[in-house]
């Protein structure tokens, strides 16, 4: 299996594809299902610092080939997270990954403070992207300036390797991610939802309670791609890719636009034991087209190698 | 124990307009040991639709490890799904979520199964089972009128059985409450499946009876990871608790969330 | 078929489908298939001041739900377009939108100017939102001030109503439709293509000579929908919406979140009838639902009648 | 006349790896004329896969109103269609584009009809039909190895046929070129269809001679209306004329494009 290990800033990965944030939960109900130790990392849901209940139902709507969440950042809130998630995940010999949310830049830096020194939690992943909050939040994914300031005081405060997770609702992907190298993070994470909604045929009023929501799915991988592509030729940080992956092909396609690890999301849905899976098949499927290192898979699009 | 299984259907027959019985063979029946609980179904193997759709277990036949749906053919998925055939493959998760405690019935007790539309499908194991139990059950099902009425007989046959259809077009005319209060139908327990403001009637009705209520949620997951069909739980002085549809559910005892 | 009447400025349609631009050529490959006379208006493909050859091949792929393109806006030029495809559109009585699209200022103008003269055309739909074009153009559909700035400056001398095609591709939608309306045109349509793109597994290269392109398509209904919910609430110019529109349902959908009439795109390639299947479809579904009239659904999601 | 119709499958059958013969009814048939064009396929019904897929036409049957492709189930939508069965129904829109000039080659004339992997499939209609017109054909097919050969024998019946195969697994070692030389053969006119290489190699080794080569390009509409697939023309100062594969081929003169 030497052939998927991978390095990046605080993660040792036995193999680079790990649940994305907020669709695993806690990786409890995944745990009855499959072995979580076969997982290169695992992206725990966004904790904020007090518990929050959420949006109201409905929470999920299906689009074409995707889907629209406005679920709002529900999360038992940092206390529990700490003492009973965290504790409970301590049992799996799996890096975790810890994304931190919140309305004002105070509450990222407590939250950040805190989770970043439990024991199992091998890096941050700075949610400045969710769609889904009313208040705040939105300005600290689409303007460079304040997502710099706020990677700077994350990172001052943050016992392991920050990753900032980019919104691919602006009009300059490459800026952000500019600013938020300059702010001194240690990788980037992207892409989150694009904002999306539907409505309804009969009512014709938003499916979401929420209106709008987040939209996830193999429909947006083309855009993910994209801006990894892009902003992998522009900035030095390693990149964890996301966007609509469902097979180990789609995999390599992050990697070819740049990606260095592999996130997966709203595939966990369709099938809980996608990750295992995919896991399994890139090894062949490496093979099949002569890679020995996912490592040399890695930017094939735009770099010489390729 | 939940499983992924690639099912091979025994047989899909139209039973109503735009309803269809399903039924499945599978290994993942003999998972299944309450009745309430649901599947998920993928319906296509393409990626549109993409979610799985969560479908009650209306039957259970572990000997022949076969299990049955009724489902109505409404949007997208449920359309495609009606138009496979026997042979082909569906790909089930399940068994999924938290039964009807058949456990609180007691020998010799009345219960009364209140199932209005596609909720009454998973009332039909309920009452297989709690009659095998020695209970007594009354069924009242509620439909919007004679068309999309089915298991009338089945029913039937295993207790005193009432329609009702909003039109009038088939049983008595009216919702499942004016039923229960016309006949006076008394009971010891109380199991409902259907659409909100039903179950909100019943559980108002009903303060002080055992009363069981299986809820529908829009899903993600299906197994309690995504959060996406949660409810708040009854008594919540912090506004932050709260049960999954999915995982907690679909099966609440009356009071336990807010509807 | 009065239910399915509606005017927008210049435009007094019998109905309110018509093909996208780009989607439907000059529309003589369609004439062989059906009477153009049934359409609503008829979008034609960009107009620029010179002809221009576009992107080398392949210039489209697949993507889930969806497709990206990269035509870079081949078209014989304004004097052929002028001459020879608006001439021979003037046999049927459909008015028609012209696209219009360059990379300097001066070129847009001078499109507009003249093709705004001839006498099918109705209207004009200004691209400044094509992602296929590497020099300029970009700037146009992104910075609100340079936005503004041509619309004023086309409105100037077009001789029709002029409508702003906006860019999907931006952080903030509002802002840029304020602009264009401040800068005084007549209406919105929208949305153009997501930047989008696709790498080949065995190669690991992009699928599109011209690397990235444009993606449409379902799977981007609910960006567009989103976006015109949006962009509704908060100008008053009339919106023509567009993206990913497969059915009757869609259309209704495009109306209920603040659409004034529809254009239908990659559904032409999928089922060349797909409009009038549509216009007929249409009349059934309002039926089915009590619509009297196509204008009782605008903004549905939104508004008080709703 | 094109058509759009939802034509029955007759017949799929596997003729080699992963390469697969289909046949279809429908009155599209009747309106194909010329071989070499093509149809497009919609493979599914739902939104994904999303585009229709070109597929030449191999084989017409007018009498019974059938038409046969041979396709290799390649991507995602070749093999959706590959696991369709008789009578299950498919979308086609058709014939699209100009097939081969029939007309250019003359009673007694030899007609060398070079083709490679799946360009092979429309070159079987094609020879058909020149030997109902007393043309003498002979053809040179190539493929990659003995698994994906098809239609060996077929052709033969019909005139004088050489298989190469790049591993020489099967026939002559080699590609289709270095058979024409070795076996040094003679003809008036040349058709092909194939990869790009192949088609460009057969154009520059016959400057003199009739030959038209049958293009493959990504396509969108496939009826000449979104600009997806055009190429340059072969003598062209301005740069800016161009034709489009699917409407204006997909079968050019050699030297009317740029290859
Ligand atoms: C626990 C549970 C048990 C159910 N049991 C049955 C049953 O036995 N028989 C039956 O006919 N129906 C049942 N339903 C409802 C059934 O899931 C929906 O009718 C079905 O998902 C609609 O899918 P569609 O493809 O027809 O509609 P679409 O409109 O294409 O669905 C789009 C999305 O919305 C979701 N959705 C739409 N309507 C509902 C709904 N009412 N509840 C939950 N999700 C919805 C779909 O799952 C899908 O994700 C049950 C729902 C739940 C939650
Ligand atoms: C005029 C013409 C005639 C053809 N005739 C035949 C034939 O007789 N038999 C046969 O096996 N193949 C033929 N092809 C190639 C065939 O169209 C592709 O193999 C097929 O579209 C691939 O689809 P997929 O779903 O397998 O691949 P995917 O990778 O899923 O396709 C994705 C997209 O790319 C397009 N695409 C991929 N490869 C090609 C290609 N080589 N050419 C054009 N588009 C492509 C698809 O149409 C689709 O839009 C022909 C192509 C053209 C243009
Ligand atoms: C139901 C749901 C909940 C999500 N919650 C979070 C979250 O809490 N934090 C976060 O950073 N991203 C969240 N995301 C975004 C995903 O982590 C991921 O970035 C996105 O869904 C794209 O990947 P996918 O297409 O594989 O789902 C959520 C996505 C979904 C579908
Ligand atoms: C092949 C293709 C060519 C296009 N060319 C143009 C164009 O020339 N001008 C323009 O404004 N939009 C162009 N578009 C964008 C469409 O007009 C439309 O805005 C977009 O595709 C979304 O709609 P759809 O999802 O229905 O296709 C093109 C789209 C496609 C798919
Ligand atoms: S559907 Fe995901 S938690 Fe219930
Ligand atoms: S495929 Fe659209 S022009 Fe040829």
């Amino acid at each position: 299996m030497k052939s998927l290990q991978i390095s990046l800033p605080g993660l040792e990965l036995k193999n680079p594809i790990m649940p994305a944030s907020g669709c695993f939960g806690f990786g409890r109900e995944f745990s009855e299902l499959y072995d979580l130790n076969l997982l290169g990392a695992i992206m725990i849901k966004a904790t904020t610092l007090e518990p929050r209940f959420g949006n109201p139902t409905p929470r999920v709507a299906e689009t074409s080939s995707g889907m629209l969440n406005a679920i709002g950042l529900q999360n038992p809130g940092l206390d529990k997270v700490l003492n009973e998630e965290l504790t409970w995940l301590s049992q799996f010999d799996v890096p975790i990954i810890a994304n931190v949310a919140g309305s004002l830049e105070e509450d990222y830096i407590a939250v950040a403070k805190e989770i970043s020194q439990a024991p199992n939690v091998h890096a941050l992943e700075l949610n400045i992207s969710c769609p889904n909050v009313k208040t705040g939040g939105i300005a600290f994914g689409t303007i460079p300036e304040v997502a710099k300031s706020l990677t700077k005081k994350v990172k001052e405060v943050s016992a392991v390797p920050v990753y900032v997770k980019l919104s691919p609702n602006v009009t300059n992907i490459v800026e952000m991610a500019k600013a938020i190298e300059d702010g001194g993070a240690d990788g980037l994470t992207m892409i989150n939802t694009l904002i999306g909604m539907r409505l309804d045929l009969k009512t014709g009023k938003p499916i979401l309670a929420n209106q709008t929501g987040g939209l996830s799915g193999p429909a947006i991988k083309p855009v993910a791609i994209r801006m990894i592509h892009e902003v992998s030729q522009h900035v030095s940080l390693p990149i964890i890719g996301m966007g609509g992956v469902q097979s180990a092909a789609d995999v390599l396609e992050f990697y070819y636009a740049g990606a260095r690890a592999v996130a997966i999301g709203t595939a966990n849905f369709v099938d809980p034991f996608i990750c295992p899976t995919i896991i399994e098949e890139l090894l062949e499927l490496m093979n099949s087209l002569g890679f020995e290192h996912i490592s040399e898979c890695i930017g094939r699009s735009w770099n010489k190698r390729g | 124990m939940k499983k992924k299984e690639l099912c091979q259907i025994v047989s899909q027959e139209k039973i109503a307009d735009q309803i269809f019985e399903l039924t499945l063979k599978g290994e993942l029946a003999c998972e299944m040991n309450e009745p309430g609980q649901f599947v998920h179904l993928k319906v296509s193997d393409q990626l549109d639709p993409l979610l799985r759709r969560p479908i009650s277990i209306a039957a259970i036949d572990q000997q022949r490890k076969e299990f049955t749906m009724i489902y109505r053919a409404d949007g997208k998925g449920t359309n495609i799904l009606s138009k496979k055939t026997t042979d082909e493959i569906i790909d089930v998760l399940g068994p999924l979520g938290n039964g009807f405690p058949l456990a609180e019935a007691n020998l010799g007790d009345t219960a009364l199964l209140v199932g209005g539309g596609i909720g009454v499908p998973p009332l039909y194991e309920l009452s297989k089972q709690l009659v095998k139990r020695g209970v007594k059950v009354i069924h009242v099902l509620g439909f919007q009128s004679s068309n999309v009425v089915f298991y009338h007989e089945k029913f039937s046959e295993l207790g005193e059985t009432y329609i009702a259809t909003v039109d009038g077009s088939y049983g008595k005319k009216g919702f499942v409450t004016n039923v229960i209060e016309d006949e006076k139908l008394d009971f010891d327990i109380l199991f409902s499946c259907g659409p909100t403001p039903m179950l909100r009637a019943l559980e108002q009705a009903y303060p002080h009876k055992k009363v069981y209520l299986s809820l529908e949620e829009r899903m993600g997951c299906g197994i309690g990871a995504c959060f996406a069909c949660v409810c708040h739980t009854g008594d919540d002085p912090t506004g932050y608790s709260y049960k999954k549809v999915c995982s907690d559910g679909p099966v609440f005892k009356a009071g336990e969330v807010v509807l």
